[in-house]
């Protein structure tokens, strides 16, 4: 194992840009991250990427299908400029279905950053400014309305800010926990690390689902919704850490009798310079990995706490609070673009997975078979 | 061996302890008693109840006692085998926990089951044939089981239980077949209906188990030993499954215990949704009225069930693994 | 001859009740190189860690003769044995996993200096461009890191991290064993050249008689955690007193085809 | 019949990484006679265990055979290439542990650790004969025995952690030859081991060997244990052959450049307090770092030089 | 046959409201067509002639006593609503329907017209003139499901056994208060109170089937009736803690041991598991069809037990219920109807009665005086009622098939008035923001909501339970609306018992109920949506006023005078044996609730959809759903048949 003739001119090369050079290899990983950073990208401007606001009501589509976007119109004339048809809507006797039929004579062109509803960007800018709109007269709903007759794509990116945030905020909080309680355990060793390994033992054997729900069951009933929303990623964190606590726990006692921190060590680093200097950067990457594979937990955490009417609540839009109103089989039967909310939370459960996957392959330095000989 | 088996039964105890102490907590928590619902159902019958009444119902059900003499009062019944008593179905919970867990029993190993029915196979196809095509598809499949809440499976699958093949909704039984003997027709019946939940909870794991088993046989694929089996003339299935599949299985079997609170969590949801008589609705309705003793008995128990299920997983592991037998 | 450095008596430890190190004496004078040779298991390397105190010794003691004197090491608390952290240093058996593999060069050589406050930033520099000439690394080297160099070069940097705050005593701990023979011959060569330099003095760890043989001034033959035999390298390795040592050298394949190998009979050694 | 058990001709192993493709083995060619011992001598990254699993066809994915032929003659048998076999050949079993076998260097890890010694070693018996279990744990117990196992009817129900490293080693050897191939592969056998267990170890394979008369090639970096084993030395050097001939030629009148310097690092023969000499002091770069074909000289010692060097070592 | 004089409305006076309810409901007049029978006292075999009877098949060859014995001398003849029906079948219900399906018996029941009470199991009822003594006549040979007569005991059982036993209930409940059942013989018996009681006629017809239990069976399990510690043993060897929850338990049919308790309803449970209950026809069914033919037609029922309301949805519409409503919402109708084309279900449309499906509350009693005042304010109760668009609810929630209204009688009761059930409820937003701002209400952190005048948040909390009427959606919108206004109004999803916990403790800042109790029966003995008479899960929207009046002053806060007044004219409304006065004084009540809207609705009389098999006859294609008429009480589920 010493000088193998395998090596290139990594010379220059950080271990990060040699993660970097592995991680482009997983293809599915690349695209889940462009896919990622888009619709975090999008939570994030919701406001502006979105035409409508959360609450504004179309009475003339209550739970109209999506809409399709045209470019050619009935005449066969091309424009280049989408446009929609509007709805003409009849209830009818029999069925007492909402029937929507397009409506040639209405015709609405899609505008690009023109001036729609009014909103305040992150509270603080004041502008009325939208990525599209169907300017002043007629509507466009890409995903359909829900049974309120508010527009499902603008609902589903206003969800994904909070549901979103909830797994980074959730996945923050168990990292803080889960290094903090593993590093204790795993530094300090003894009692401090057998109380430790006991908590995990025990949190670990518990059914998180039924705990969740008692502990949101207890939050109180006045809290606002951002009391709500805290209260719930932190109940979601709560039995989340016990899973990293034992990876970290695990990597600090081997990496206590790795020669490097042994140097350290040795050469008198203090016992903060080495936890920090030595031992956390060795394991971030794979920190990162695990948050990574745990914020799609948080995810599905919330969308069923809020499925079970525990969670989050209207007025708030989260993925969740949005597959609440879409948990039963009518909307399967009838209304089937109301699932629309529970796709994206599948697309993105899967791009965090695969981002995780394809981190953790380009960080494992055993994953590629560089050795031969 | 015998040691080892003492050790950890014994070592169980205090796990055992702490978790009791933890599910009495919260099941505490959210607001209100058993005397709520118990005034709840008395108002829906248009009685008027008064403050006094509320005391005096909760002096009835020990409520005004402290937390301390309550949970001793609980959990010494418990050891002993006494559940108490349900309010909320007005039956001993001894009853109701042993109707209800059978069928939850039953869909977790069914699922249980089911999941490495599908996830070892396909953990091995994806280790042996790393970054193939069958490896990328295989891996999206099971994200997919993974990545869907089980709500939403579960739904979708009725449906198409129902639309496909006349399966009907609700229960586990079809109308005729709930609650008579069992026959070879009933078990074919409830068989049929057993599936929903059992892919639908056992997909939510396929995925974590199948990347555990296929991480843990890439990382056996390589190990000396392999090498040296197939240096040997050990022909190429049986070299798969005598050498590295046999080592990889080991750390695999140690998380099968930590698999059951998942499955049951799954199951609990899946349940609630379906609309099945296990423990899963009955627990949440439970925390939901506060019904102490029922609540916390089930929660309890399952998590007792899932201790068992990490013992037996460790025994297992012993039992499989030479190096841990004899330590 | 020069005074002692160091000065080990009846140093025991022992892990889950096995003794692992028993009742080892012997003491080091400055500048010269004591070797300390047994096969696995013998205790050599928890021996010099003990030393180190990167574990904690059972019972016995440890003198170091430092710059203010004698000092016990083994009563020492971590904040009071770091002063004397700057006079002893070691160099590891493996090459790779002895350096942080997320810092660069530059940043393992300066580390030592950081530590102890020693200099600024430009003086620690030249500091680290002195040593890394010392060591025969290019200056280039200093942003690379860990992973883009071989064995011996990694083991260079070690050495040099080791270096860096000019320490009295050295403890190679296998630090020759894991390299190719042409690369160990160029790292023995370097070590004895910076003894001479720097007037070092080393505890050289390892299980290779022959290196033994050929860096050393006296040895210590280490078997189950004691000595066995204690003397000058010549006399040991010409007229082993002990069955164990003799059992040792008879057990080497000589490089010339025409000395046979015959090794000692351990059931007749009664061993 | 050849005198010689294997010609290898050519051999080009690649291995696929994720910065380009390496080659490992860059076209060797020489042959391992009959009945003899040979070793390969080479430092870490000269390809010599490569060309030890390309025998046995172990290479695996991300490594290739690229080209060459494997020539294997068996007693009294029709000689084959060892290459052209389909991974489903009957032959390619049979190359696997009943013609050829293999002791690898991690006497540790290179036994599963779920299964008894009985269980592995029989095993080896049993993927080559048909014969009853009994029969196959007799034969292993037999081989264990011979290997120097003691209280064998205990220890052959044991699993290998409770071996020391010595012994797990005799058993891997015992797994060996077992079967009594034609050829035994030892790759760095006693590396992992220590020097008094060491020698103990190299005696019982050159006992076993004269004993059963079989062809071995050994695989070490160890000039000394090349010195004490081998009839015939191949020095290899960065995934091609330097110099290939008897044991003495080589040890005692090396001619390639780095062939010396390798001897002249050893601390062994080097004199107390003298500096040791390095390959860099001794070679020049152009002389091992550019390919040259073999050279066959008068003495049968084949060699690869720049023309020139050549001139310069036959004139001398 | 003898009626009191109070309670009987003669037949001419019921065409009328009738018709002018089923103009309202939106009903066509085809569909309203339901047998005259049902709305007179019912007939017995001898007055109608019939004297031969017949069984069910599956009764005959078991050891039973006659059809003859078992009817009784002279049984009640009901008319099926068309065609008479044919014997046979099982019906798949599920449990929530239990109160619906099996025909509850109660001493006297009410008329489909809402208002009228008709004769059942009493074959008559007298009212004391002072109003303070209710004596009732059992129909003779009556007869439990296991062949015991019916007699007084049952009543006076529950009455005085249960009801007024201090460990059953240890504060009487209102119905039972100082009162005292008496018995005269074996089937005549009275309720007597120490105070007017006239109006304890319209309890038992409504809430009559709780008010009996066959004391031959229950006594065993009651201290009075056995010793003490044999009773404890016996409750002990049953599994449960107390003699209460053993009889609780055993009525609610919660338990297998449920199947042991002899009924009068058309059928006997005979299996009880914990996901399923199984029915059989009663023998001893008292009631015949026109042609002798002892009911129910139906043999058997199924019931399962399911937790979740979405799989009571698709479960109905995919035809595996005969017949389901009770889980149902008026946003199935669309699933439901899809389901129908595929002939596997029929939908029918009722309508419930609700005057407002969703009723919302202030508590005007809140501990926060800041908001209780604000609530107070007329100002501010109106501009959260006009701020609100029932006309858009109406479309957007119930297809446009509801009525917009406010919380007011039901249309069948003689206090409706059109007015009371339209004030204040025309959208403007515009004045609502005017009255808001002139309650200095304004937004000054300039988040879009209205904050107090020194700029604290205001914000209004109401938890609600989601049961029976759409009540997430329509909260869902009414905070959307109000939040157009300004005002910051969050929603919280709360369980039932935490509901009851929270409004009897006053803890809740607003609430909604669906707006029952609003027909005849059972408004004039509790008009809670406009006077501080009782509060409860469904009403906390003035606990301490209602606290000070049940407690004579003792706990509780004095009511304004508004309230006294109220509270006074409920009384009256009460205890009066004069029915004009009664009407009048209800207006009274209606009128004041109207203009200070007490309360604030939203939208009404919305469909219900009825869920039946194709094969299920003899169900109307129009009724009214609710609470106040036992929701098929008044249709008579026994005679409903399979095809």
């Amino acid at each position: 194992m010493s000088d193998s003739p395998l090596e290139f001119d990594l010379d220059e090369v950080s271990p990060r840009q040699l993660i970097w050079q592995r991680f482009k290899r997983h293809r599915l990983a690349m695209v889940s991250i462009v896919f990622l950073v888009l619709i975090y990208l999008m939570a994030g401007f919701c406001e502006f990427v979105t035409p409508y606001g959360t609450e504004t009501r179309n009475v003339k589509a209550i739970n109209a299908p999506p809409m399709t976007i045209r470019f050619v119109d009935e005449g066969g004339q091309i424009s280049l400029r989408p446009f929609v048809y509007g709805y003409d809507m009849h209830v009818n006797a029999d069925t007492w279905m909402r029937e929507y039929t397009e409506n040639t004579n209405f015709r609405y062109p899609i505008y690009f950053f023109s001036r729609g509803e009014r909103y305040r960007l992150w509270g603080l800018i004041d502008t009325d400014l939208h990525l599209f709109t169907t300017g002043h007269k007629g509507y466009v709903h890409f995903f359909g309305t829900d049974q309120l007759g508010r527009d499902l794509f603008s609902r589903v990116f206003y969800g994904a800010r909070i549901s979103l945030s909830i797994g980074i905020v959730g996945v923050v909080l168990t990292l803080f926990l889960g290094i903090f309680f593993g590093g204790v355990a795993g530094y300090l060793g003894g009692i401090v690390d057998r109380l430790v390994q006991r908590i995990i033992e025990v949190l670990q054997s518990l059914p998180t689902l039924p705990l969740w729900m008692a502990l949101s069951a207890a939050l109180p009933v006045a809290w606002s919704s951002i009391g709500v929303y805290f209260g719930i990623t932190i109940i979601l964190s709560l039995f989340g850490w016990p899973v990293l606590a034992r990876q970290v726990r695990g990597r600090f006692l081997a990496l206590r009798e790795e020669d490097f921190v042994i140097s350290a060590r040795l050469l008198g680093a203090s016992r903060m310079r080495i936890i920090f200097k030595h031992m956390l950067p060795s394991f971030t990457s794979h920190t990162i990995t695990t948050a990574t594979l745990a914020i799609p937990g948080m995810i599905l955490g919330e969308t069923a706490l809020s499925f079970l009417g525990i969670g989050l609540r209207p007025p708030v839009v989260s993925w969740g609070v949005l597959m609440q109103q879409a948990q039963n089989y009518q909307v399967i039967v009838m209304t089937p673009w109301l699932l629309i909310p529970g796709l994206f939370v599948v697309l993105t459960v899967m791009a965090f997975n695969f981002l995780g996957d394809g981190l953790r392959d380009a960080i494992d330095p055993y994953s590629a078979n560089r050795e031969a000989s | 061996m015998r040691a080892y088996i003492a050790r950890r039964i014994f070592g169980m105890l205090p796990t055992l302890a702490l978790i009791s102490i933890i599910i009495f907590v919260v099941i505490q928590l959210p607001p209100g008693d058993i005397v709520t619902s118990t005034l709840d159902r008395l108002q829906a019958e248009g009685v008027e109840v008064s403050n006094d009444q509320i005391q005096n119902l909760r002096a009835q059900y020990n409520l005004d006692q402290p937390m301390v003499f309550q949970y001793l009062h609980w959990i010494g019944g418990f050891v002993v085998g006494d559940m108490g008593y349900s309010y909320l179905y007005s039956r001993p919970v001894n009853e109701l926990v042993w109707e209800r867990l059978g069928y939850t029993l039953l869909i977790t190993v069914s699922a249980l089951i089911f999941t490495w029915a599908i996830a070892i196979p396909a953990g091995i196809y994806s280790a042996v044939r790393q970054y193939s095509i069958g490896d990328y598809l295989l891996t999206t499949v099971m994200l997919f089981g993974l990545a869907t809440p089980s709500f939403l499976l579960a739904l979708i699958v009725m449906y198409i239980g129902y639309e496909w093949f006349g399966i009907t909704i609700g229960g586990l039984f079809s109308p005729e077949y709930r609650d008579v003997p069992w026959s070879l027709d009933r078990v074919s019946d409830f068989l049929g209906h057993l599936w929903i939940p059992m892919v639908v909870v056992g997909l939510s794991g396929t995925a974590s188990t199948m990347r555990i088993l296929r991480a843990n046989l890439l990382d056996e694929l390589n190990k000396p030993y392999v090498v040296t089996a197939r240096a040997k003339g050990v022909r190429p299935i049986k070299l798969l499954i005598k050498y590295p599949l046999r080592i990889a299985i080991n750390p695999f079997i140690s998380t099968i215990g930590l698999l059951l609170p998942v499955l049951i969590s799954g199951e609990a949801i899946v349940s609630i949704v379906l609309g099945l008589p296990t423990t899963g609705p009955a627990l949440i309705q439970a925390l939901i009225n506060q019904d102490m003793y029922l609540a916390g008995s089930f929660l309890m128990l399952l998590a007792i069930l899932t201790v068992i299920g990490m013992l037996l997983s460790d025994l297992l592991l012993a039992w499989s693994d030479p190096r841990i037998r004899y330590e | 001859m020069n005074e002692n450095l160091l000065e080990v008596s009846n140093l025991t430890k022992c892990f889950d009740e096995a003794p692992v190190v028993s009742d080892v004496s012997f003491s080091v004078k400055s500048s010269e190189t004591l070797g300390i040779v047994g096969e696995s298991g013998s205790g050599k390397t928890t021996l010099v860690r003990c030393i180190l105190r990167a574990i904690d010794p059972d019972s016995g003691t440890i003198l170091y003769n430092s710059q203010n004197g004698w000092r016990e090491m083994q009563v020492l608390t971590n904040v009071d044995l770091i002063p004397l952290r700057r006079e002893i240093q070691m160099v590891f058996q493996d090459p790779f996993s002895s350096l942080n593999p997320r810092m660069t060069i530059s940043e393992i050589l300066e580390e030592p200096l950081i530590i102890h406050g020693v200099g600024d930033k430009s003086s620690r520099r030249k500091l680290v461009l002195d040593m890394l000439a010392k060591v025969q690394l290019s200056k280039d080297t200093l942003t690379r890191f860990p992973h883009a160099f071989s064995g011996g070069q990694r083991q260079r940097i070690g050495i040099a991290r080791a270096l860096m705050l000019r320490p009295k005593l050295v403890v190679c701990d296998e630090s020759v064993s894991a390299l190719d023979v042409s690369v160990q011959a160029q790292v023995i060569n370097l070590l004895e050249d910076l003894q001479e330099e720097l007037g070092l003095t080393y505890i050289f760890v390892a299980h290779d008689l022959s290196v033994i043989r050929h860096i050393c001034d006296r040895v210590l033959v280490m078997r189950h955690g004691r000595v066995v035999e204690h003397g000058l390298v010549e006399n040991v390795f010409s007229d082993p007193k002990e069955d164990y040592t003799k059992l040792l050298l008879s057990a080497i394949p000589s490089p010339d085809p025409d000395i046979r190998l015959r090794p000692e009979d351990r059931k007749r050694l009664v061993l | 019949m050849t005198d010689n058990i294997l010609e290898i001709r050519d051999l080009a192993v690649q291995f696929k990484t994720d910065f380009g493709v390496t080659r490992a083995l860059n076209g060797i060619s020489f042959e391992l006679p009959r009945g003899k011992v040979t070793a390969v001598v080479g430092e870490s990254g000269s390809g010599k265990s490569v060309t030890a699993n390309a025998i046995m066809r172990l290479i695996n994915p991300p490594g290739k055979i690229a080209s060459g032929n494997l020539i294997f003659s068996p007693d009294g048998g029709t000689p084959f290439d060892i290459i052209a076999l389909k991974e489903t050949d009957p032959r390619l079993v049979q190359i696997r542990g009943d013609l050829i076998s293999m002791v690898f260097q991690e006497p540790m890890t290179a036994l599963s650790p779920v299964y008894s010694v009985g269980n592995q070693v029989a095993e080896a018996i049993l993927c080559h004969r048909h014969i009853t279990k009994q029969q196959a744990w007799r034969e292993a117990a037999e081989m264990l025995v011979r290997v120097g196992i003691d209280d064998i009817s205990r220890r052959i129900h044991q699993y290998p952690f409770e071996f020391s490293g010595g012994m797990r080693q005799r058993v891997v050897i015992a797994m060996a030859l077992v079967c009594n191939p034609e050829l035994l592969i030892c790759d760095e056998p006693t590396t992992a081991l220590d020097v008094t267990i060491q020698a103990e170890i190299l005696t019982l394979i050159l006992n076993l060997q004269q004993e059963l008369n079989n062809s071995v090639l050994f695989i070490t970096h160890d000039l000394g244990v090349v010195a004490q084993t081998a009839d015939q030395v191949i020095v290899m050097y960065q995934g091609r052959v330097l110099e290939i001939g008897s044991v003495r030629q080589i040890l005692k009148a090396p001619l390639h450049p780095y062939t010396r310097g390798l001897l002249a690092a050893i601390p062994a023969l080097a004199k107390k307090g003298q500096r040791l000499e390095t390959i860099a002091s001794v070679v020049g770069d152009e002389d091992i770092e550019t390919p040259y074909p073999l050279t066959r000289l008068k003495d049968g010692r084949q060699i690869s030089l720049s023309p020139q060097a050549l001139e310069r070592i036959i004139n001398e | 046959m003898v009626r009191s004089s109070i309670s009987v409305i003669t037949l001419r006076v019921i065409l009328l409201p009738v018709l002018v309810f089923l103009k309202i409901a939106g009903v066509t007049a085809d569909q309203a067509v339901l047998p005259k029978a049902w709305f007179e006292p019912s007939r017995t075999a001898s007055e109608l002639g019939i004297t031969k009877f017949s069984q069910s098949p599956i009764l005959s060859g078991l050891e039973l006593p006659s059809v003859e014995v078992r009817l009784g001398k002279d049984p009640l003849v009901v008319s099926p609503l068309a065609d008479i029906g044919r014997y046979g079948g099982t019906i798949r219900i599920t449990r929530n329907e239990w109160l619906t399906f099996p025909n509850v018996e109660s001493p006297m029941t009410i008329s489909a017209d809402m208002r009228t009470i008709l004769p059942n199991l009493a074959q008559s009822w007298q009212t004391s003139p002072d109003g303070r003594r209710l004596t009732l006549t059992l129909r003779e040979g009556i007869k439990w499901s296991d062949g015991k007569p019916l007699v007084s005991d049952d009543f006076l059982f529950v009455f005085n056994d249960l009801w007024l036993n201090d460990e059953f209930d240890p504060i009487p409940r209102r119905m039972a208060k100082g009162g005292r059942a008496e018995k005269i013989d074996d089937r005549t018996f009275y309720y007597e109170f120490e105070n007017p009681n006239p109006l304890m006629v319209n309890y038992v017809a409504q809430y009559g089937s709780f008010m009996f239990l066959p004391k031959h069976y229950y006594q065993h399990f009651h201290p009075r009736y056995v010793e003490k510690e044999m009773l404890s043993r016996r409750i002990e060897d049953l599994g449960f803690i107390s003699w209460m929850e053993y009889i609780e338990a055993c009525r609610r049919q919660l338990i297998e041991e449920s199947v042991d308790q002899p009924t009068v309803d058309a059928f006997q449970i005979v299996e009880r598991t914990p996901t399923l209950a199984r029915y059989i026809r009663n023998p001893y069914y008292f009631k015949i069809d026109p042609k002798g033919q002892q009911l129910p037609y139906i043999d058997k029922i199924d019931q399962q037990i399911i937790d979740n309301k979405e799989v009571i949805a698709a479960m109905s519409a995919t035809g595996q219920l005969d017949f389901s409503a009770f889980e149902l919402k008026t946003q199935d109708i669309p699933l439901l109807k899809l389901g129908e084309q595929s002939g596997d279900i029929r939908v029918l449309i009722w309508n419930r009665l609700h005057s407002s499906d969703v009723v919302i509350q202030p508590n005007y009693n809140y501990p926060d005086k800041r908001l209780a005042k604000l609530y107070w304010d007329h100002r501010f109760r109106e501009a959260l009622s006009i701020a609100i668009n029932r006309e858009e609810m109406n479309q957007i929630i119930y297809f446009g098939q509801g009525t917009p209204s406010q919380m007011t009688a039901h249309p069948s009761s003689a206090m409706y008035d059109k007015q009371f059930a339209s004030a204040y409820a025309d959208y403007d937003p515009a004045r609502a923001n005017f009255l808001l701002d002139a309650l200095g209400l304004i937004d000054t952190d300039g988040d879009g909501l209205r904050d107090y005048e020194d700029g604290e948040p205001l914000t209004i909390t109401l938890e609600f339970v989601d049961w029976e009427t759409p009540k997430g959606i329509s909260l869902e919108l009414v905070s959307i609306y109000w939040r157009e206004v300004g005002i910051d109004l969050r929603l919280k999803l709360v369980d039932s018992s935490l509901q009851s916990e929270r409004a009897q403790a006053n803890k809740m800042q607003m609430t909604v109920w669906h707006g029952d109790k609003v027909t005849d029966i059972l408004l004039p003995i509790s008009p809670l949506w406009w006077a501080p008479i009782q509060s409860g899960r469904e009403n906390t929207l003035w606990n301490d006023w209602v606290r000070w009046r049940q407690t004579n002053g003792r706990l509780g806060v004095k009511p304004p005078p508004i309230m006294t007044q109220l509270q006074e004219w409920a009384d009256e409304m009460y205890s009066t044996i004069d029915d004009k006065r009664r009407i009048e004084l209800g207006k009274k009540i209606l009128d004041v609730g109207a203009k200070n809207i007490w309360t604030i609705g939203t939208v009404g009389l919305a469909p219900q959809p009825v869920v039946i098999s194709p094969k299920l006859r003899g169900v109307p294609d129009n009724g009214i759903w609710g609470w106040d008429n036992r929701w098929t009480l008044s249709y008579h589920p026994s005679t409903w048949y399979f095809e």
